[in-house]
């Protein structure tokens, strides 16, 4: 009887890994087929002639060049907002935080993490009628608002990485400077951080590709279907995720949708390309830094 | 030579978290001397070197009771109580680890590290002070011409003699060693422990060691931390 | 002077922890309070277990309650069975070899963007569900099924760290009493990783809760309750975007601030559910 | 860098005054001004607004048109609140709407609503009550109507569409829609939706029609571009851009634009009934 149970926990296991593959071989394999043919320049471009394009003589409305400048802003803008104080709120928890603030900080950056998308959106949302109507009629939902909302969204990813690298560094590097006479923020910005760099590194590529592929906090605060490059922080945007899910539901005709495919497997592959530096750069904390164990 | 007491420790107790790991320790250290500390292992022997420059004080759960005076300059200074700021202290107590530990950078940048650390910048002086340093640990002959190099290529008995200069750079009047030589061979072991007994005329010595040859051979009094106490040998 | 700046940085390091933690804090004052109106304007109960039918006044928020219970519970449902095998696989059942390249799949994985799997899931689940099983083809189903694969990767990681935490002097003692992988996998890797699996079960429902695209993209966004796997359904997160377009002082707005507040307290419940899952993994058994 | 830049621009400047006669005079006023106009709303305005900005940014540099969906009520409350330079709606704004936000129409083009289902569906013509059966859920299988036997997908739109809201009322008599419908949220995506779902039946403004959906002919008349111009086919409505009071600047231009020979081309071009 037990052995049968056993046999059948392995089969079973084997079955459903299997059907994972399936699932993922379908799914990319598809991608491949009917984003492939679309791949080119014509795909980032449409009828403009490149060159031009970089130099900003000439507009795209055909292609997908205005989508991947927004999201490169938007993804820019996010890290320069959330690296700064992530890192610092992850060095006070490492270094300077009590037990208990540690205990007290920790749950609140877990909840921010668990923390839908799309209700930061909404607060992103909120708080720009809010500027616009208590401050300046320029205010709106727009760039700096997103860039605001997903760097809400990705802070406790780089407070997580940033505390954990430091705080598995051992206690030999932690001391070699303290012993010589520096005090704690030397030892922080010579020894400690340096050390702790590619800890921190994987998780700012983490919230970068988090930042890129999301769509529910974009949806509220700024994107629309045709802005062309983004001329300044308070405009609105165009973004590849969003392009994607515009074309998914209201792409007129078939080349679009072939755009569409095309779209796709561009912020595929920003993405796993994000994703996999993360992991090379440190497997173990890159899990803890997503799921927290 | 001077027979003047360095340090004095006076009923001492350490607890971590609710443990006692070193229970009422007294006991006196005269300047310009090594004292070699020994005992079993897992007795405190590298948590009472600690004390000394307060590398507990930030530690959570980790508490001291009892009192240690130290002179420096002249002057009794305390560093449980605080009265000087740690990184001053550590200064002027230098401590050396049984581990080597180099930082990733070139030697050069290495031995200038705590001179920057303390805010010393003048190229001149760092350098002569750099040269000091290493020509006192036995080091400078085979550095010389390689300061640029990583101070990881060095060998196990040259890092650890690159970590001896490198605390001696900013001149300390008491130097810890916390088993400078376990992670050692043999010959590079002998170079250290005579490296140590000649800086006796720079600092005081204090030597924690679980080799009881060595112990004997370097260290002026000897001592045994056994039973949570220290006791003379 | 070294001290002013050791206290000017600490303060700027604590400052930096304080902001980002006030912003938690601040998202769920800031949608009681937009939610204001709709909570004083009716019935409070109606609202969260009422229909949501603008034209006659109605915003209950209850059938997107259900719709979101629905599709996260079938996709964490659907989920387990495929992450459950496929950590057993990857801890032990699989060689080297294959450990390693399933690893980087499910890495892999996790960097696949929401919009792309909703993407592929309009153009190909959803012709195929209607086709070969019924119904609009946009359904809690074929929702629950992408979803189920979107949030695959965060528990397969999970409970693959949860097992290889277990300690490896059980598993050698195992070993030594002539246990077999699959023995030692079942019997004491399993049990012991119990509280870590648990955490990271609940961990993909509160994604699968507060996913916004797949269920936007795919379930169809009706507004009732649903009441089978082939019927359309709106999540709050959906309802969210989708509602967004209305007037920002009308009730029927104000009605995404409760949805903000359930989604908010479901991931917070879920988020405290892993703690308390995870202390109890400390303890030693 | 900047050198280029001006040798550029004074060949463009040329090569602009050489073609110039080929341009209406609407988008000559652009010339020398420079910003930003926001549109947001109506989503059936969308294709004639995407390619009035397409006119115009590809000749001015420093214009940029930004064009959203949402929706008409979206567009009359962003409009309203200063959020958008153009609030689209394809509906009339209500009166308190009006006085609320001292909302400035100016209907451009006439459109209609028309019933959509899958090309590939047989059922082509219908009869008001059966459409009303139909999106409340008292008919819910194709078999009934003579179709395939199969059950019937019921597409609506949100609230703020007003595009709904003309259907709602002059289509079904403001009576009930099915809480099983899906809902897409723009015009564009009920026509795509269509297009995918064999079983569909939708409504979408008559200036998005082609081929990949099918008209249903509602008590005999099919609703397309001459049965609206006509009057023959009854449910039909403006297309209005909104301005929170009187436009200027860039923000008139472009209304301006609109109105103008190549504007109102434009239109006709997308599938509606230009106003002039």
């Amino acid at each position: 009887m037990q052995e049968v149970l056993e046999k059948l926990a392995v089969f079973l296991s084997w079955t459903m890994t299997l059907v994972l593959c399936l699932c993922l071989s379908i799914f990319l394999i598809y991608l491949l087929i009917k984003g492939l043919p679309s791949f080119g320049a014509e795909l980032i471009f449409g009828k403009a002639e490149p060159l031009k394009v970089l130099l900003g003589q000439a507009r795209v409305f055909d292609g997908i060049f205005p989508a991947m400048v927004g999201t490169f802003f938007l993804v820019l803008l996010s890290a320069v907002l959330a690296l700064p104080v992530g890192v610092c709120s992850g060095i006070y928890l490492a270094e300077y935080a009590s037990p208990v603030m540690k205990k007290l900080f920790g749950s609140l950056f877990d909840i921010l993490a668990g923390i839908p998308s799309i209700v930061i959106g909404l607060f992103g949302f909120s708080l720009s009628i809010f500027l616009h109507n208590h401050f300046s009629d320029r205010f709106g939902p727009c760039l700096l608002i997103s860039a605001l909302s997903l760097a809400v969204l990705v802070i406790p990813y780089i407070v997580r990485s940033t505390q954990m690298s430091l705080e598995e560094l051992p206690s030999d590097i932690r001391r070699t400077a303290l012993a010589l006479g520096a005090t704690r923020l030397q030892n922080i910005a010579y020894v400690l951080i340096p050390n702790a760099l590619s800890g921190i590194s994987s998780g700012l590529f983490l919230a970068i590709g988090r930042c890129a592929e999301d769509t529910a906090v974009i949806l509220l605060t700024g994107v629309v279907a045709t802005a062309g490059v983004p001329s300044s922080l308070l405009s609105q945007y165009e973004a590849l995720p969003f392009y994607i899910y515009y074309i998914s539901s209201q792409y007129s005709n078939p080349a679009e949708l072939s755009n569409g495919y095309g779209a796709c497997l561009v912020l595929l592959g920003i993405c796993s390309v994000l994703f996999m530096f993360a992991y090379g750069l440190k497997k173990h904390l890159s899990y803890r830094t997503l799921y927290r164990v | 030579m001077e027979t003047k007491d360095k340090i004095i420790v006076d009923g001492v107790s350490f607890f971590y978290s609710s443990n006692r790991v070193i229970d009422n320790v007294n006991a006196k250290f005269k300047t310009h001397t090594l004292t070699a500390i020994t005992g079993p292992s897992g007795q405190g022997k590298s948590t009472l070197l600690g004390m000394f420059n307060g590398m507990w004080n930030d530690t959570p759960g980790a508490r001291c009771t009892g009192e240690i005076q130290i002179r420096l300059g002249g002057r009794w200074v305390s560093p449980l109580k605080k009265e000087i700021p740690m990184p001053l202290l550590r200064r002027k107590v230098a401590m050396i680890f049984q581990e080597p530990n180099p930082l990733p950078m070139s030697i050069a940048k290495n031995m200038a590290f705590p001179l920057k650390l303390a805010g010393i910048r003048d190229k001149n002086i760092v350098q002569e002070k750099v040269q000091r340093a290493l020509e006192q640990s036995f080091l400078w002959k085979e550095v010389k011409g390689r300061l640029e190099e990583s101070a990881l290529n060095l060998s196990g008995g040259q890092k650890q003699r690159l970590c001896i200069a490198r605390a001696l750079v900013l001149e300390p009047e008491i130097l810890l060693c916390d088993e400078p030589t376990s992670s050692l061979d043999a010959k590079a072991a002998g170079v250290i422990e005579e490296l140590l007994v000649s800086l006796k005329s720079n600092c005081t010595l204090l030597v924690v060691s679980h080799y009881m040859d060595q112990v004997r051979r370097i260290g002026d009094q000897v001592m045994a931390l056994e039973d949570q106490g220290l006791k003379r040998i | 002077m070294s001290n002013t700046k050791e206290i000017i940085a600490r303060n700027v390091f604590f400052l930096s922890a304080i902001a980002s933690a006030v912003m938690i804090l601040a998202i769920l004052v800031l949608m009681i309070a937009l939610g204001i109106p709709l909570f004083k304007a009716g019935n409070f109960l109606a609202i969260w277990t009422g229909p949501w039918a603008p034209h006659k006044g109605l915003y209950g928020i209850w059938p997107m309650i259900s719709g979101t219970l629905w599709i996260a519970l079938l996709a964490t449902a659907l989920c387990m069975p495929l992450s459950l095998g496929a950590s057993f696989v990857i801890t032990s059942l699989g060689g080297p070899r294959l450990r390693r390249m399933l690893g980087t799949m499910v890495r892999f994985m996790t960097g696949i963007p929401t919009v792309i799997y909703g993407f592929v899931g309009i153009f190909l689940l959803v012709p195929l569900v209607r086709e070969g099983i019924g119904g609009p083809g946009m359904c809690v189903l074929t929702a629950g099924m992408v979803l189920a694969i979107l949030i695959s990767p965060t528990m397969i990681l999970f409970v693959t760290d949860s097992l290889l935490a277990v300690d490896l002097s059980y598993v050698q003692a195992a070993k030594a009493l002539g246990a077999n992988r699959v023995q030692r996998l079942l019997y004491v890797m399993v049990p012991r990783a119990t509280g870590g699996m648990a955490a990271g079960i609940i961990l993909a429902l509160g994604r699968a809760l507060g996913d916004t695209l797949i269920a936007l993209m795919l379930a169809g966004n009706a507004i009732q309750a649903p009441r089978a796997l082939l019927e359309p359904a709106r999540t709050l997160t959906a309802h969210v975007a989708l509602v967004k377009a209305a007037d920002f002082d009308s009730l029927e707005f104000r009605s995404i601030f409760a949805c903000g507040i359930v989604l908010y307290l479901f991931a917070t419940t879920a988020t405290v559910a892993v703690r308390v899952m995870l202390r109890k993994r400390e303890v030693p058994t | 860098m900047k050198k280029a830049l001006f040798q550029i621009f004074v060949i463009s400047s040329i090569f602009s005054l050489l073609v110039a006669p080929c341009f209406g005079e609407a988008l000559q006023d652009f010339e020398g001004q420079e910003g930003t106009i926001k549109i947001a709303g109506g989503t059936a305005h969308i294709s004639v607004m995407k390619e009035a900005a397409k006119q115009i940014m590809t000749r001015y540099k420093d214009i940029v048109v930004t064009v959203a969906g949402g929706g008409s009520g979206l567009g009359i409350k962003q409009v309203g609140e200063g959020l958008v330079d153009i609030g689209n709606s394809g509906r009339k704004p209500k009166p308190e709407e009006i006085e609320k936000y001292k909302l400035k129409m100016f209907k451009w083009a006439i459109d209609g609503v028309g019933v959509v289902v899958n090309p590939a569906n047989k059922v082509q013509s219908l009869t008001k009550n059966q459409l009303k059966d139909i999106f409340s859920g008292k008919i819910d299988n194709w078999s009934v109507l003579g179709g395939v036997k199969h059950a019937i997908t019921v597409y609506t739109r949100d609230e703020a569409s007003g595009t709904r809201a003309v259907f709602w009322k002059k289509a079904l008599d403001k009576e009930n829609i099915s809480t099983k419908a899906l809902f897409v949220p723009s015009n564009g995506a009920m026509k795509t939706a269509i297009a995918n779902d064999p079983y569909a039946i939708g409504y979408v403004s008559v200036g998005h029609m082609d081929e990949t959906v099918a008209p249903v002919a509602l008590d005999g008349v099919t609703p397309t571009l001459d049965n609206v111009k006509s009057g023959q086919y009854k449910i039909a409505r403006g297309l209005y851009s909104n301005t929170k009071s009187d436009p200027s600047g860039l923000t008139l231009l472009f209304i301006n634009y609109l109105f103008s020979s190549e504007g109102q081309k434009i239109a006709l071009e997308k599938g509606f009934i230009p106003v002039k």
